[in-house]
C-alpha cells in the first residue's frame, strides 16, 4: 500500500501541524474493545493530553473507532455512521476481530476484513489491545497526519465502486442518502 | 370634513353587503375597495385633528357628538389599517362556498362602533357606540364551527361590562348633570374622594372586562381562536385594545393626572398601584398557560391577554416614559400579533390545521410565512431589533427607576414565559421533520402574503425608528396634559437614559457581516435532506416519525402544575351551576295544572287589597 | 417416597394423556414425551388447571440422523417448584409446520420467532415470524446441523493472506536488532 | 479614530482571553481528576481543525443564517459591555438592553438547530430554554436590585459607582445576597456542570450541537470563547466593580471562572425540572432578601 505523497502546499503543512493535535473520537463500542477506552481516558493514561476526546455524533468526529467484531447487521450501521462523518476522517480498527475476524473467524455472521468495506487508517493488534498500545497507535496516527500520509479517507472517495461492490456483496442493496461520488466532485477531493 | 366621511363609509359597506348578500365574489371586492378608501381617509384625518361634529337626536334632549383628538387619530389609524389588511386576507382565505354570508355586515357595524367609541366626545355617545361595538363583536365572533358556546360566554361578559358602564353613566349624570368629558373633569376636581373612588372602580371595572384583565380574561382565548383565522387576527389585534383606549380616556381625560394621586386607599397603596399589580398578574398567568397550548391560535390569543397586561402596567406607572411605553405597546402589539396570526392563518390555508402536534418542518415549503412568523415572534418576545423591545424597555425602565420592584420582576417573568412559548410556536410549525403528508405543499398565494410582508416591514421600521410613533404619542400625552416623553428618532433621549435602536441595529448587522466572513473561511457546504440525520445508526425513512413536538416543555410542566389551581374556571363553573339550580327551583312554580294558577291569582288579589287598604 | 410432588404431577398428566411417557430425571425435574398433536391441549392444561403459569423457554434440537426436530417446552410452577419439559418430535423437512402456543403465552411469540429464524420451523397461529437478529441474511437457517458455518464463512467472506511479504520484512527488521 | 481601533481589536482580545480561559477550564477539570489535561492553547487546534474540515453539511439556509446570527449577536453584546478603555457603545444601551441582546445568540442557534430536524437538538433547545427560564429570574432580580440601589440602569454608571472607593463599594460587598444570587445564576447561564442538562452528551448527544459539524462547530467554538468572556465580565461589572485596567479584569475573570469551575468539576448533572426548581428556590430567595434590604 504505497502512500501517494501529495505535494503539499506550505499552508497544508501548517494546517496539518495544528490539526494533528485535535482528534475527536467516535467509538463504535462493539465486542469487548470498549472497556479498554475508559482507562486510556482517565487519570492513569490520560488520552486528553494529545487533544483526543470522545465525541458523540459522527458530524463532530474525526476518528471512527471500531472496537471489536462487526456482524453484517452492525456493519450496515457503521457504514452509515462513517458516511455521515466529515472528511478528513479516519477509521481505527481495534483488536484482531477487525483485522482478520479474530476468534469469530469461522462465524457465518461476522465480517472478516474491515478494510474491504471501509478504508481503515490504523489497525491496533491485540485481542483487546491495552491502553499503552492504544495511545501508541494514536501517536502513530498523529505522526502520519503530520507528514500528510493519513489519506485513507481520500481512498473512499476515489475508488468508491470497489467499496460499494464489497458492501453490497455482504449486505445487499441499501441507501445511505449520502452521494459520495457527487461529494467527491463538489468538495474537489478527487 | 373627513370625520363625517369616516363614519359614513362603514354604513356604505353595510349597504353593499346587504345588496350583494348572495353573490359572495362581488361583495368581497367592493368591500375591499371601500375599506381601502376608509384607510386612506384614516391617514389623511391628521390634517383635521380637533374638528368636532355633533348631531342631536330629535326624540330626546340628548345629542351624539364626536371630535377628533390625537389619541382618536392614533386608534383610527390602527383600526382602519388592520381592518383593511384583514379584509384583504379574508378575500383569498375564505373559499366562496363556505364563506359566511353575513360576515361583512357585522364587520361594517363593528368598525362603525369602534370608530364611534374612538371619536366619542361625551359619555352618552361613548356608551352608545360601546354597545354597538360589543354586540357586533359577538356576531363577528359567531362565524365558524363550534363557536356557539365560546362566543356566548363573551356575550355574557360584554353585556355585564355594558351594564356596569350604564351604572357609571347614570351616577355621573345625576351627580354632575352632564356627559361631556371636559365638564366632568372640571366638576370631578371638587368631588369627594369616595365618589371619585366609586366612579374609578366602576368604569375601570367595566373596561377591564373588555380588555381581558386578569380575573375577567377567561372568555378571550376560546372565543377568539374558534373563529376563522383572519377574524382571530383582527380581534386579537384591535378588538381588546379598545378597552385600553377607554382606560386611557377615563384615567387621563376624565379623572386627569392631578387627582389620580388623590385616589390613595391607605398609606402607600394607591389605586394605580393596585392596577399595576393586577396587570402584573395578567402578564404572568396567561403567558405560562400559553406554554402548554397545543393549538397555535390559542397560544397566541393567550399572549394577547399577557401583552394587554403590559399596556395597562405602562399606563399605571404614571410617569411620562411609562405611559408612552404603554401606548406605544398598543400599536406594537397590534402589528406583531396580527403578523403572527396572519402567518399561522396562511399555514392553515395550506395545511388545513393549526394543531402544533401535527405540523413541522414547513420552513422548506413556506419560507415567507416562516420569515413573517420569525419577525413576529422576535417582536413578541421583545428582542432588540424589533419594535416589541422598545415599548417593553420603556416600561421596565420606569418600573425600576420609580421603585416598583415587584412589578418589574413580574414583567421579567412574563417575558421569560413569552420567549419559551414563542419558540415552541415557531419550532412546532416550521422547524423539525416535515411530515410526509405535507411534502407537496406550495407557498401561500400572493394575496395572503401581502399583509404578512407589509406588517413585517412595519414591525422592523417601528423597531429601528420608534421616533415615528413616539412623536405622535408625545402629542397625545401633551393633549391629555400629561408630561410628554422626550424621544429621538431612534429611541429615548439622553436625559432619561439613552436608548438608540439604530446603533443596536447597525452593530448587529456589522456582527453578522463579520460572522459571514468567518463563515466563508471554511470550505463549501452541502445541504442535506432531513432524513440524512444522526439517529444512532438508524436508517431514517418517511415512515419513521423522528420529531419532538408533543409536550415540548414537559419538565417545566412538572414544576408549574402544582400551582395551576384553575381558579377562574372553577369560579365560573360554580356561578353557572348556581344559576342553573336557582332557575330549576324557580321553574317548579309553573306546575301546569289549572287550580294552582287560580290559587295564585286569588292570593295576589288578597295581598293587593291589604296593601291598598294600608295606603288609603 | 422422596419424589412426592413429582409423582402427583405425573399421575395427573397420565390421567389425561394416557400414552404420554413421563419420567423424573432428577429432583424437581420431569420429562414428558408427547405426541405432536396434543401439545396445544397439554399446554392449555398446564397453564389453566395444573398451576404451571411460567413458560420459561421453547428450544429446538436437530436430530439430523433421525431426520427429526425435537421441540422442548419448559413449564415452571412457582408453588410446586417443579420444571416440566414436554418434548415433541416434528419431521425435519424444508419448512416443518406445528401449531403455535403464542395465544396462551405472550413470550412464546418471541421463542417461536427465534426458532423459526434459526431452524426454519413454521408455527401456525403466530403471525410475527419475521427475522429480527439476522435481518440481512438470506441464506439457509444457520443453526441446522447440515449448515457448515466454517465452509460457508470461508467462501462467502474474503480473508487476509496469513503471511504477506510486507509482514516478513517487518519481522526481519525485528530479528536484526534484537 | 481610537473607537474604531477598539471596535476592531476588542472582539479579538476578548476571543483570545476566552480561548485561554476555556483551555484553563479543561486543564483545571483535568487536574481535579488527577490527570494532566490538554495544553492551554488546545482550543486553537480544535478551532483550526474544525474550520479546515474538507466537507461540511447543513440542513438549509436557516441553519447557515443561524450560525451568523449566533456569532453576530455575541459580537453585538460584547460591544455593548463597558471594558477598561472602551465604553463608547455602553452609553447607547443600558443593562436592560444587554439582558435582551444576550438572547439573540441563543434564539439564533435555537432556530438553526430546529432546522436540522433532529429531535436530539429540539430536546436540547427545549431544555436550554427551560434552564433560561430558571436562572434568568434570579439574574434579573439581582440586576433590578443593583439598579434600584444605585438609581441607574446603565452598566457603565453602575461600574463607576462601584469604583468610587475601592473594595468597600463593590456590589457584592454592599449587598452580598444579590451577589450570591447572581453568582449561582451565572453558573446556570454558563451551562456549567450542575446545570449542563441541555448539552448532555450521554442523553441527547450534545443536544443542540448534534448536527453541527465542521465550520459550524468551529464558529460555535469561537462564539463560546467570546461568550465565556462576556458573561463573566457582566458579572464583574455588576458586582465586582468592573476593572480599571486589563490586568485587573483578567485576574478577576480567572478568579470568578475558577469558582465556577470548581463547582463544575465535582458535580453531577441536575435533571431539568430539578434544576429549575433549584434555580427558583435558592438564588431567588437570596435575591429577594437582597431586594428587601435595598427597598427598606
Amino acid at each position: 500500500m504505497e502512500e501517494k505523497l501529495t505535494q503539499r502546499s506550505v499552508w497544508e503543512k501548517i494546517l496539518n501541524k495544528l490539526r494533528k493535535r485535535s482528534l475527536w473520537m467516535l467509538h463504535y463500542c462493539t465486542g469487548c474493545g470498549a472497556i479498554e477506552l475508559p482507562p486510556t481516558m482517565t487519570a492513569r493514561f490520560d488520552m486528553e493530553r494529545f487533544g483526543i476526546t470522545p465525541m458523540v455524533t459522527p458530524r463532530q468526529a474525526d476518528i471512527l473507532l471500531i472496537t471489536g467484531y462487526l456482524s453484517a447487521k452492525t456493519l450496515k450501521r457503521v457504514i452509515l455512521t462513517y458516511e455521515q462523518m466529515q472528511a478528513p476522517k479516519w477509521v481505527v480498527g481495534f483488536g484482531s476481530c477487525t483485522i482478520n475476524g479474530g476468534m469469530y473467524w469461522n462465524s457465518y455472521a461476522t465480517i472478516k476484513k474491515l478494510d474491504r468495506y471501509v478504508p481503515v487508517e490504523i489497525y491496533i493488534a491485540g485481542c483487546m489491545p491495552r491502553p499503552e498500545a492504544i495511545i501508541n497507535s494514536f501517536n502513530v496516527l498523529i505522526q502520519r497526519i503530520d507528514e500528510g500520509k493519513a489519506n485513507s479517507w481520500k481512498d473512499y472517495y476515489e475508488n468508491y465502486d470497489y467499496y460499494k461492490k464489497n458492501q453490497e456483496a455482504v449486505l445487499g442493496k441499501f441507501d445511505t442518502l449520502v452521494d459520495i461520488k457527487d461529494d467527491a466532485k463538489k468538495f474537489n477531493i478527487v | 370634513m373627513y370625520l363625517k366621511t369616516i363614519l359614513l363609509l362603514p354604513a356604505i359597506t353595510f349597504l353593499i353587503s346587504l345588496l350583494f348578500y348572495k353573490t359572495e365574489s362581488v361583495k368581497k371586492y367592493l368591500n375591499l375597495i371601500v375599506y381601502g378608501i376608509l384607510f386612506y381617509y384614516g391617514i389623511i384625518l391628521y390634517k383635521q385633528i380637533g374638528t368636532n361634529f355633533g348631531y342631536n337626536l330629535n326624540f330626546s334632549s340628548l345629542s351624539v357628538n364626536f371630535n377628533v383628538t390625537y389619541l382618536g387619530y392614533f386608534f383610527t389609524l390602527m383600526i382602519t389599517g388592520l381592518t383593511f389588511l384583514t379584509v384583504l386576507f379574508y378575500l383569498k382565505f375564505m373559499k366562496d362556498e363556505n364563506a359566511p354570508r353575513d360576515f361583512y355586515i357585522w364587520l361594517a357595524i363593528k368598525t362603525f362602533g369602534m370608530l364611534g367609541v374612538v371619536f366619542a366626545s361625551d359619555l352618552f355617545t361613548f356608551f352608545l357606540m360601546w354597545e354597538v361595538m360589543s354586540w357586533s363583536t359577538y356576531f363577528v365572533m359567531r362565524k365558524g364551527e363550534n363557536t356557539q358556546e365560546s362566543s356566548f360566554k363573551y356575550l355574557i361578559y360584554a353585556v355585564s361590562s355594558g351594564m356596569l358602564l350604564l351604572v357609571g353613566l347614570t351616577i355621573t349624570y345625576n351627580t354632575f348633570g352632564t356627559f361631556d368629558f371636559a365638564q366632568i373633569h372640571n366638576a370631578l376636581s371638587g368631588a369627594s374622594v369616595s365618589l371619585l373612588f366609586l366612579l374609578a372602580v366602576i368604569f375601570i371595572g367595566s373596561f377591564a372586562i373588555e380588555s381581558a384583565v386578569f380575573p375577567l380574561h377567561s372568555w378571550l382565548p376560546d372565543s377568539y381562536s374558534n373563529t376563522f383565522s383572519p377574524i382571530t387576527s383582527y380581534l386579537t389585534g384591535i378588538s381588546t385594545r379598545i378597552g385600553v383606549f377607554a382606560i386611557i380616556i377615563f384615567l387621563f381625560n376624565i379623572i386627569g393626572m392631578e387627582n389620580i394621586n388623590k385616589l390613595v386607599i391607605f398609606k402607600g397603596i394607591s389605586l394605580m398601584y393596585i392596577l399595576g399589580l393586577i396587570s402584573a398578574i395578567t402578564i404572568i398567568i396567561p403567558t405560562f398557560t400559553a406554554l402548554e397550548q397545543y393549538d397555535a391560535k390559542k397560544l397566541v390569543t393567550w399572549h394577547g391577554i399577557g401583552q394587554g397586561g403590559y399596556m395597562i402596567l405602562g399606563l399605571a406607572s404614571g410617569t411620562a416614559l411609562g405611559i408612552a411605553g404603554g401606548i406605544f405597546h398598543i400599536v406594537n402589539h397590534l402589528t406583531y400579533v396580527s403578523l403572527i396570526l396572519f402567518s399561522v392563518a396562511a399555514v392553515e390555508y395550506r395545511t388545513g390545521t393549526t394543531n402544533l402536534n401535527k405540523l413541522g418542518g414547513l420552513i422548506k415549503k413556506m419560507p415567507i410565512e416562516f420569515l413573517g412568523l420569525l419577525i413576529g415572534i422576535i417582536a413578541l418576545a421583545g428582542i432588540p431589533p424589533m419594535n416589541g423591545f422598545v415599548s417593553k424597555w420603556m416600561i421596565y425602565k420606569t418600573l425600576i427607576l420609580t421603585g416598583h420592584p415587584i412589578l418589574a420582576i413580574a414583567a421579567v417573568i412574563g417575558t421569560l414565559g413569552t420567549i419559551l412559548s414563542v419558540y415552541k410556536l415557531i419550532h412546532n410549525i416550521f422547524l423539525g421533520q416535515l411530515p410526509p403528508e405535507y411534502n407537496n405543499i406550495k407557498e401561500a398565494p400572493f394575496i395572503l402574503q401581502i399583509p404578512i410582508i407589509v406588517l413585517m416591514i412595519v414591525v422592523y421600521v417601528l423597531g429601528v425608528y420608534p421616533g415615528i410613533a413616539l412623536s405622535l404619542i408625545a402629542k397625545i400625552q401633551s393633549a391629555l396634559n400629561l408630561p410628554a416623553v422626550n424621544y429621538t428618532l431612534h429611541g429615548v433621549s439622553k436625559e432619561v437614559g439613552e436608548l438608540n435602536m439604530n446603533v443596536i441595529n447597525l452593530v448587529f448587522l456589522g456582527g453578522i457581516i463579520v460572522a459571514y466572513l468567518i463563515y466563508l473561511l471554511g470550505n463549501k457546504r452541502r445541504h442535506v435532506s432531513q432524513y440524512n440525520n444522526y439517529a444512532a445508526g438508524h436508517f431514517l425513512t418517511e415512515k419513521t416519525k423522528y420529531n419532538f413536538n408533543y409536550k415540548f416543555y414537559a419538565a417545566l410542566d412538572h414544576v408549574i402544575s402544582p400551582w395551576k389551581k384553575r381558579i377562574i374556571e372553577r369560579t365560573e363553573k360554580a356561578i353557572i351551576s348556581f344559576t342553573e339550580n336557582f332557575g330549576e327551583y324557580f321553574r317548579r312554580i309553573y306546575t301546569g295544572n289549572l287550580n294552582t294558577y287560580t290559587m295564585y291569582i286569588l292570593t295576589a288579589f288578597v295581598i293587593s287589597i291589604i296593601i291598598l287598604k294600608e295606603l288609603l | 417416597m422422596e419424589y412426592k410432588t413429582e409423582n402427583e404431577i405425573i399421575k395427573e398428566i397420565k390421567k389425561v394423556f394416557k400414552q404420554a411417557k413421563c419420567s423424573i430425571k432428577k429432583e424437581r425435574r420431569i420429562e414428558v414425551i408427547l405426541n405432536k398433536r396434543n401439545i396445544m391441549e397439554f399446554a392449555l392444561r398446564m397453564q389453566k388447571n395444573w398451576d404451571f403459569p411460567h413458560l420459561s423457554a421453547i428450544s429446538c434440537v436437530d436430530w439430523i440422523d433421525e431426520k427429526q426436530f425435537e421441540l422442548v417446552y419448559h413449564f415452571w410452577s412457582y408453588n410446586k417448584k417443579v420444571l416440566v419439559s414436554a418434548k415433541i418430535r416434528i419431521p425435519r423437512e424444508k419448512e416443518p409446520h406445528t401449531d403455535s402456543i403464542a395465544s396462551l403465552w405472550q413470550p412464546a411469540k418471541f421463542f417461536e420467532r427465534d426458532i423459526h429464524e434459526m431452524f426454519g420451523v413454521v408455527f401456525d397461529g403466530n403471525n410475527e415470524l419475521e427475522k429480527y437478529i439476522l435481518t440481512d441474511w438470506d441464506g439457509p437457517p444457520p443453526m441446522r446441523k447440515d449448515f457448515i458455518t466454517r465452509e460457508f464463512a470461508l467462501n462467502f467472506y474474503s480473508y487476509r493472506e496469513y503471511n504477506p511479504e510486507w509482514l516478513q520484512e517487518i519481522i526481519k527488521q525485528g530479528d536484526k536488532n534484537d | 479614530m481610537s473607537t474604531i481601533l477598539w471596535i476592531v481589536f476588542y472582539p479579538i482580545i476578548a476571543f483570545i482571553i476566552g480561548l485561554f480561559m476555556l483551555g484553563y477550564a479543561r486543564k483545571f477539570t483535568a487536574r481535579v481528576q488527577r490527570r494532566y489535561g490538554p495544553p492551554w492553547h488546545q482550543l486553537i487546534f480544535d478551532i483550526v481543525k474544525l474550520m479546515s474540515k474538507k466537507t461540511n453539511i447543513s440542513h438549509g439556509y436557516m441553519h447557515d443564517i443561524a450560525i451568523m446570527m449566533l456569532l453576530g449577536g455575541t459580537l453585538l453584546t460584547l460591544l455593548f459591555i463597558p471594558v477598561p478603555g472602551f465604553h463608547y457603545f455602553a452609553q447607547y444601551g443600558d443593562m436592560l438592553v444587554i439582558m435582551y441582546i444576550i438572547l439573540i445568540p441563543s434564539l439564533g442557534m435555537a432556530l438553526g438547530v430546529g432546522e436540522t430536524a433532529n429531535p436530539n437538538g429540539s430536546i436540547g433547545i427545549s431544555r436550554a430554554l427551560m434552564m433560561l427560564a430558571g436562572y434568568d429570574v434570579a439574574f434579573a432580580l439581582s440586576f433590578i436590585g443593583m439598579a434600584m440601589l444605585n438609581h441607574t440602569t446603565s452598566m457603565y454608571q453602575l461600574m463607576l459607582i462601584q469604583q468610587q472607593h475601592g473594595i468597600s463599594s463593590w456590589g457584592i460587598v454592599v449587598n452580598p445576597f444579590l451577589g450570591i444570587a447572581a453568582l449561582i445564576a451565572l453558573q446556570g447561564m454558563m451551562g456549567e456542570k450542575p446545570f449542563e442538562v441541555f448539552i448532555a452528551p450521554h442523553e441527547i448527544a450534545t443536544g443542540p450541537m448534534v448536527e453541527m459539524g465542521g465550520k459550524y462547530l468551529g464558529i460555535m467554538m469561537i462564539q463560546h470563547c467570546i461568550g465565556v468572556f462576556l458573561e463573566i465580565t457582566i458579572f464583574i461589572n455588576l458586582f465586582l466593580g468592573g476593572a480599571k485596567n486589563w490586568i485587573e479584569l483578567i485576574v478577576k475573570l480567572f478568579v470568578v471562572f475558577t469558582v465556577l469551575l470548581s463547582v463544575n468539576a465535582v458535580f453531577g448533572r441536575f435533571r431539568t425540572d430539578d434544576a429549575v426548581r433549584f434555580m427558583w428556590k435558592i438564588p431567588v430567595a437570596f435575591a429577594i432578601i437582597g431586594l428587601l434590604i435595598v427597598i427598606l
